[in-house]
Parts: C-alpha cells; structure tokens; sequence
C-alpha cells in the first residue's frame, strides 16, 4: 500500500466526519467521575466523565482539545460505551487497544467495534497511536474510579 | 527563487556534507527536513570523529596513564579547547561538558539553592524568568523556589511575542537572586535583549543564566561581551551528537559553587567521612565524562566555525525571511512570534485554522517534510497566546529555498485534503 | 600457554570484531590493552549502529511526529527494551537512561534526600555504605547526609579484601534508610554477597541501591532475583559507548520518588506556577536523551547477550586465574583483595615494591601494555590497606592469556630497569 | 627518536638517583607556611614548608607520596631554590613551568635549572607533567602564603 493509501486509510471519512461533528461533546450532569488527561508529548487534553447506574454505563460526557485522530476517538468512544453494561465496555476497550497496538497487523471485528474500525488504519503511525488512546485511557481511569466509589 | 540575498554559497555542496540529506522519506520522496529547533543534522566530518575514536583512540581520560589514555585525554581535553574557542570564552576551564542544556541549567539551579547566603537563592529570595522560556528553564527554578521557600516571577509577553520589558523595574528588585532567559525562543523565534537585561539584573546583583540553546547553532556566541554568569547549550542542536551539553560560568563564581553530582573524578580527596573537591571543570564532571561525545562536537564547532557564524546567521534570516513570506500568503495561517526575520531566529511558529498541529505534521509528513507538531516543551509560551499547541518549521544552515517552496505546497496540500480549501 | 579451560573459543575471531585490537602503540608493538575495567573497547557493530544511526535515523525523540522521528524513537525506545531484556527487568518502564553509573546512583541519593519521611533520607536517618565503594558511590551520599544531617555508616573491610559482614547487626538499625554497595568492587575485585546483604537491610525496610558498574560487564545480572530496589551500571564498560548510563529502579519506588532534573518531556503538564510530571522512565530523563548513545548501548548488549554473560564470566575467571597465577611468581608483588578469581571479577591490582605504580604503569606502556595507575577512584579503600595507589590490570572478554604473558614479562623488564632485579 | 630512548630520556639517572636518595626530605622547623596538595587523577601528595627571611628563602622542606618523577622534583627543588631569592627563585619557578608545558619543544638552560635540566625528558609525556609539577604548584602556594603573612 502507498503512502498516500495509508494516509487516506488513517483520514477515513468516519474520522473526518467525527472530528468535524463530534457526538456527545460537553460536559454533563451527573456523573460519578471526572479525570483530566494529558498527552504530554503533543498537550493534547481531555475532561471526561462517566455516569453509572448498576454496572450501566449511562453516560459518558466530554470536552477535549486535540487533533482529529485524538477528537474523533472521543467522539466514536461515546457512541460505542454509552448504554452498555460496564463489562461490556471493558470488552470493548479491550479490543480496541488491541487494534491500536497491532501495527496495522490486526484485523479489526466491526461487530464489536463500529465506526472504531475506521482507527484500524491509525495502527500504522506509532506517533499517532497515543492520539487515539487517550479518550479511551481516560475512561477506563475514570470508569475504574467511578467503581472504586470514590464519589 | 533560488538565490536570495543572504544565503551561504555552494548550498548543495556544503549539503552533501550530511548523509542524511540525501536519504529519501515517504516512498521515494526527497527528505525535507523543517525540524533543524529539535536537532540538528550530522556532517559527515562529526561522524568520521567519532569513528575514529571509537576505532582507534578509545580510553577512558585523566585518569589513565597509557597511551591511548593520553589520546583520549587530549582528542577530550582539546574539544574543551574548541568550546571556549567557539564561545570566546577567557579561560577553558570555564567549560562544563554536561548531558544536554537541561542538565547544564538544572546544575545552575540546583547549586545556588545549596550555595552560602551570598549567593544562594533561600526563603524570601526571587528568581525571574520569563514566559517564552523552554521547559527546561522553567522546571529547574520551580523546583528549588518551591523546595527553599522562594519566590518565581517572571517577564511576561507582548502580542507579538517579544519579553515585556515594561515590567523590569518591578521584577527586579534587591531580593531578585537570579535571572533565566533564553537568548533564543525555540517557539517564537524571538531574539532577546540579553545584555541589556544581564546589566540591569547585575545591578541589584543578581546572578544571569542565559539558555543559548537555540542562539549557540545559529549566531556568534561571545560569553565574554554578552554580560551573563552563565550560558547554556546543547551538543545536539549544534551539528554534534546528543548526550553533550556545555555550561559556561565565570570562573569564580563556579569555584564559589557547592558541587553538583559527587563521584569519580571530581574529588580532590576522598575519605569515608569527607572529601574535598576538584576546581572547575571538573568539580562538575562526576564520572566518567561524554568522551566520544566531546570528540564529536568538537568537529561539529570546528565546522561551524569554518563556515562562519555571521554567514550561518545571514543564511538562516534570508531562509526564515522567504519562509515568513510564504506562510503570509495562507490567509489561513497565523504565525506566532515577530513577524520580521531580522530580530528572530529560525523556529516559526503557525497555526493553521481549521486544521490541528499534528494532522498538518501528518500530511507534511506524507510528502517528506518534517516538521514538529506540539507545545515544543513552551506550555507557557503557548498558553500566553491561546493555543494549545502549534506546528514548527524551523530551518538551518543546510535549508533551501526549494525546500521551503516545497513546505508552503504541503500547507496548501494539507488545507485542501481537510476541505478548508480548494487548491 | 594459550587453552586455559574456560575460555572463550575462537577468541581471534571474535577480537577482530575490535578495531582498536589490531592498532599498534608504543612503535609498532601490538596493544595490550588490560584496563578494561577503566572503560571497555567496542566492538565495530556498536560503531556500525552508531553511523547508521546519525547517517539515516537521525532525529529528537517522542516529540517528533514525523518518519524521522519515528525511526529515531524506535530505535531509542528499542533499546530500552534491550536493556530491560539483559537485566531482566519485570518492565520496560524501569529502566532510566542516565549520563553515566555516576548519575544514576546521585539520582537515588538526590531523590532520595527530597522524599517524604517515609521513604525519605533525614535527620538521624542512617546510610551505609562499605569501604570498598567507588567514588561514585560514596560522594552522594556525603553531599546527601551531610545537607540532611543524617548519618553516613559503612561496612569495613576483612584483610583479604571482603566485606567485614560481621559488622551487620550494628549497622543495619531501625534508622538505616539505605543501603548501598557494589555488586563488585572495582578495585578489589571482590564479588559482594549482595543478595544476603539485600535481604538483611529489607529486613530493617532500608532500600537497597546496587551499583553494577562491574558485574555488567562480566556476570548474568538479574535485577528480579537480586533482590535489591535499585541497580546502576554504565555503558561505556559494557561494550557501549561514553554518554550514557543506565538506572533501574522497582516501578512502585520510581513513581514514588520526587523529580531529579527538570525540563524538557519529563512533565505531564507545565505553567508558570507550577508543573505535574511523567511517569517513569520518562519521569527522570530532562531534556533530550542520550539517542545515539542508546543505540550504541542497544547493540553492545546484544553482543554481549549472543556472547552469552555466562561464557564472559567463565572467560574471565580464566584469565583472572591465569593473572593471579602469574603475579604469584613474581616476590616483589603483592596483590591487594581476594586470592582466588572464583570469588572475584577481572580487575586486580597490586604493588610493586620498590617502584611505584605510575612508574609501573609508564614501563609497562612503553612496552605497549596499558594498565591503569593510582587510586582508581577508590581512595577509602586504598587508605584501608595503607596504600596510597595501587597499579590496576582488568582484562575483559578479548583478552587472551598471550596477553597476560606479555604483562608479567613487563613486569620483571620494569622491576630490572629499576634495578630490584636483574632478569 | 624511539620509545625507549624516550623512556631512558624521562627516567634519566639524575632523576632515578634523586629518587633513591631525596633531598632535604622530611618536614623541618621553623617554617612561614606549610601547604598540602594533591594530585587527584593519581594521588600523590606533598605536605611543604617555606621558610622566609628578608625576601630569602631559608629553608624548603617537605614529606612527599608519589611516584620516581614527583619525588625526584621535590628533592631537585629543594637543591634549586634554598638560599636564593624570592625574586631569583620564582623565575627559576617560571623556567621549569615552561621547560615542563613546553611538549618536549623547549630547551632548558643548565645554569638556571641544574639538575632540574633532567626533566626535560617527562616533558613528552602529558599525563607525567603533573607529577614533576606538584611540588613546584605547592612551594609557589606556600611561598604567596608566606609573603601574605598567613603565618
Ligand atoms: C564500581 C564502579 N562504580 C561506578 C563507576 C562510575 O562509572 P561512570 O564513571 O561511568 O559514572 C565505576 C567506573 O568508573 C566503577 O568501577
Ligand atoms: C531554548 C531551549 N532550551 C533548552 C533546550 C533543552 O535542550 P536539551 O533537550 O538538549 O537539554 C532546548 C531544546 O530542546 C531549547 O530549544
């Protein structure tokens, strides 16, 4: 595959489309934890916050600075751990890591992961990896927490 | 646009100095390298040095007797001769070869915090810095003001990204210690006035740190005319290796130190109960020192040197001046810092709207060009101006124009494949 | 005398993968280079590494977004992977690229004095150390006890060069924060039971700092089953260039640790007021990292690893005893530490009587034989056997018992041409 | 001229002899100033007295550690420089300085240097110059601390 083809591969439409209209963006009320992170390399940065009811994920709610890679992960996160029991989630996130961390060798599974399917593509930049996980490691810092009870 | 006034001659010869210039990115393409602020490129004259070292005089120094010792000690010792050369420095033994500038700072910082009362900066003293500063030259004073009890200020900046000298009388007040600052900014590109500055701060006597990271590669560095205590920069920058910075300090003022780090060779005497310590350089030079290193910038300085750093310097204000131009004829980008080539160094600065700092890395990247996306360690800096973070261009000695014409087609590129416009 | 069991085979084969072997010193003799524990030679693939890495990789690390940057960070990153990989580390994230072993041990003495109570060096605290440390190992933690007003207390020393472990109970308290000691003294020779040592000072709750500045270079060195916290070693003693040295540390105890330097990518988030920081190991690594020095590193310890550490150390002990052997025969010297090599690494040193050790050593180089004279940054224990200097030589992987022929045949010319002895 | 000629040019009889059988060695009474310095990279010590009277130096003795060179200059000073001037003995000072920077180039003058000449010879071998310089540095020390009046 040609440079430009990977290019194109890690800009999907999907996460052209998530960067320029994210869903879930803002901050909401309630929630049961709020975590800040920091990609220190780039500054990127995320607020995010998770709301459970009996092992739900009921909301997660965000607001976020960053580059298209890391805005679009946000935005298609909510869309897939929204509503889900929090095992679930975790199965979720699981196999998104997985997709991040295989170098562009894993094969992703659109059943499980929908529009994140679009990063698989991402894989390939090691720069850009990060970008694409720091929603993602946010709400496990915050979900964990949320389970923790620290309210 | 391949001549303007200003650049070095025999461009493409002097190029094929770096290997790595040669050498193609991106399936095939050219490699453009706008990243010279990070680190510079090698010539092949710094690698063959250290080659050659490694090959053929490798020992450890001053403590040996053989001879390959005393090759090493020399090929060392004599780099340290090169530096204070290259500095204009009054005596060699001003020289502290360190990892990077962040140690040589971090050692300015941490000595006054344990020096006498004089000297050291205790509760209720002050430190001023400035908001361009690289993190570098913040986190070293954050940390000992916070660990004595004393006091961080700082110069803060104008809209067009110059030091705000309004506020000097109010930041410099008989408490004030020490005052840190870069000569360069690695972000805005800004040059300041470090001389005016070092005398105003000697006059209610404080000590003057000055960060010459980014001015030591790219203009005439005199430590004897510019006023300060204590300059620092790094190996990497300059065309030499990493793992090798420089601190410069006036002779007495070193000596007038506590040490730094403890070990090997900078003893004059070891018991079990005390020791006794070394005079600079060595007193600050524990262990075994960044030997090959040292060989390595000492070619890299002696290249520049024959270059000349006048002719370094014209080249880098023509390339930035074409560079400036290009980029203020994209109504989409905003450059950060002065906006005129002559009082700024090479690192400009952008934002590009609708488009963020690492996706326009990114598309530059798909065409070969390397530049740098983030906060460029200035968090500070960045914030002063709204942005988050910023894309870098930054060019040297070994830049074209072609290069940059090549650089402003990719920021078109980029704003076209993001739909911002049609090219 | 050329097949000592033990020895490496094909020795030639494999010396010539060292330039410098072949180079001819003091007019045309071959160089018999005995002061590896001084600093070792490299073997051409480190240098190889090096070139291609400042020839094609070349670029900043972490920061860099683009190709260039990718390479060079790989190639860095990989070799932290190397280095936990050769000690055994449990992660990656332990491992701390330092300047040199010197840094690494005044990191843990500096963090260490700036840590809260718990972990913390402070008032009536206690140190221990032994007398047969380094330097390196000793002037920390002066500077560090001495600001703190803590106690400084060391193990002594039996006749024949081991620790006096019948002192432990006394100096292993409720109080004593740290222990810290060589694996192997460099010096001495002598092998250090430090597993023992680790589990009796964990047993008070001191940490427990290794300095493996020796052992490195020459034995498996297993940081899981050491049982200490903390294990520093250098790179330019094990195959690996100047520049770079390397500190690991227990996961839990690194993140627990105040900052060392500040700046560059070692923070998380940076304003003017105040910063938060990285984890380890970026954590503790200011400013731009020893790259190239890595990369260097990277290939020396897989060398050493397709060498196998077991097979160098069965190779040392051979030419250690075969050294022994030799100086046995000679009356008018006395070897200073352990008799036996199975309890010792490559380093012996020794006197002459009647001629002093820079005389031994300057007859010795002009019969192109490099050894090492004076106190090899061991004063304390120098001052323990009544010497002030000692003549040193420390064979390594390449050497072959040729070699040591050609040494004690300089030895008996050095005692005639001083006139002890006629030949 | 070959290595061992140049080994035999260092290890001249002069200085092996002066090695054997030191001159004016052990510290003596009265002296102005006593000075301790050290040779760091190896260790070698001298402890040195001077001894002044209306601007002549009286006296010069010292206790000394070190190899054949540093020895053999701390006897060869003492021989030189008792008995003369202040004035006369630190240009004999500045001779031997320059003898010993001078990498082999210089050609020293008997009728001020004496046996002090042998030393010609060290002067190749940089990492030995220190040990010919160590009593010279500490009777300069001692000799400005006994002008100073640090009595
Ligand atoms: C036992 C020991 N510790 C520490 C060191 C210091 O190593 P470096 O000089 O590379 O910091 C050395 C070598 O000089 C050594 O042999
Ligand atoms: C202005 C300035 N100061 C300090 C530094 C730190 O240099 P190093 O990373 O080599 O310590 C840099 C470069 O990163 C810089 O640009």
């Amino acid at each position: 595959m040609s440079l430009d083809a990977d290019l194109n591969a890690m800009y999907q439409e999907i996460i052209l489309d998530h960067y320029k209209h994210p869903q879930n963006k803002g901050l909401r009320d309630p929630f049961d934890a709020e975590v800040h992170h920091v990609n220190p390399t780039c500054g990127d940065e995320i607020t995010l916050r998770v709301r459970l009811a009996d092992d739900v994920v009921t909301d997660v709610s965000y607001d976020a600075e960053g580059c298209s890679i890391s805005q679009a992960a946000a935005s298609v996160l909510t869309e897939l751990l929204i509503g889900n029991s929090v095992e679930d989630d975790m199965s979720i996130h699981a196999s998104f890591l997985e997709l991040m961390q295989g170098k562009g060798q894993v094969v992703p599974d659109e059943d499980v992961l929908a529009d994140g399917i679009a990063f698989a593509g991402v894989a390939k930049f090691p720069a850009r990896v990060k970008c694409a996980l720091l929603p993602w490691m946010a709400w496990k810092d915050a979900t964990a927490q949320a389970l923790g009870g620290d309210r | 646009m391949s001549t303007l006034p200003g650049l070095l001659p025999d461009l493409d010869v002097m190029r094929a100095d770096f290997p790595i210039l040669s050498r193609t990115v991106a399936e095939g393409r050219p490699l453009v390298y706008l990243d010279s602020a990070n680190t510079s490129q090698k010539p092949q004259v710094v690698i063959d040095a250290m080659v050659d070292h490694l090959e053929t005089h490798n020992a450890n120094v001053a403590r040996a007797m053989h001879q390959l010792g005393a090759e090493a000690t020399e090929a060392f010792e004599g780099a340290r001769d090169i530096v204070a050369g290259f500095v204009n420095a009054p005596s060699r033994d001003e020289i502290i070869f360190t990892k990077n500038a962040s140690e040589a700072l971090n050692l300015v910082a941490n000595t006054l915090s344990w020096a006498d009362d004089r000297l050291g900066v205790h509760t209720g003293d002050r430190v001023v810095i400035t908001e361009m500063e690289h993190h570098s030259n913040i986190v070293p004073w954050q940390l000992i003001t916070q660990r004595n009890g004393a006091e961080l200020a700082w110069f803060g900046l104008t809209d067009d990204g110059r030091l705000d000298l309004g506020e000097i009388d109010r930041l410099l007040t008989p408490n004030t210690k020490v005052v840190s600052l870069t000569y360069v900014s690695n972000m805005l590109g800004t040059i300041n006035p470090v001389t005016e500055i070092a005398r105003r701060a000697h006059e209610v006597g404080a000590v003057v740190v000055v960060d010459a990271s980014q001015a030591a590669p790219m203009m005439p560095l005199d430590v004897a005319a510019l006023g300060a205590d204590f300059v620092a920069f790094t190996g990497h920058k300059t065309l030499g290796p990493t793992g090798i910075g420089v601190l410069w300090g006036r002779a007495d003022l070193l000596n007038a130190l506590p040490v730094f780090l403890g070990g090997g060779e900078m003893i004059e005497t070891v018991t079990m109960a005390r020791s006794t310590y070394a005079k600079a350089p060595h007193r600050f030079e524990a262990g075994t020192p960044p030997i090959v290193e040292a060989v390595g910038l000492g070619a890299a300085l002696t290249y520049l040197d024959e270059i000349g750093l006048d002719a370094a310097h014209a080249h880098e204000q023509a390339i930035t001046g074409y560079l400036l131009e290009g980029l203020s004829t994209i109504p989409e980008v905003t450059v950060l810092g002065p906006a005129d080539a002559a009082s700024r160094g090479g690192a400009v600065s952008f934002e590009v709207e609708g488009v963020h700092p690492h996706d326009v890395a990114q598309l530059l990247d798909s065409r070969g060009i390397a530049v740098r996306a983030g906060h460029h360690c200035a968090k500070p800096a960045h914030a002063r101006f709204g942005v988050q973070s910023s894309t870098r261009a930054s060019s040297y000695l070994y830049t074209t124009p072609a290069e940059i014409d090549a650089f402003i087609d990719g920021l078109l590129f980029t704003l076209s494949y993001f739909g911002i416009r049609t090219l």
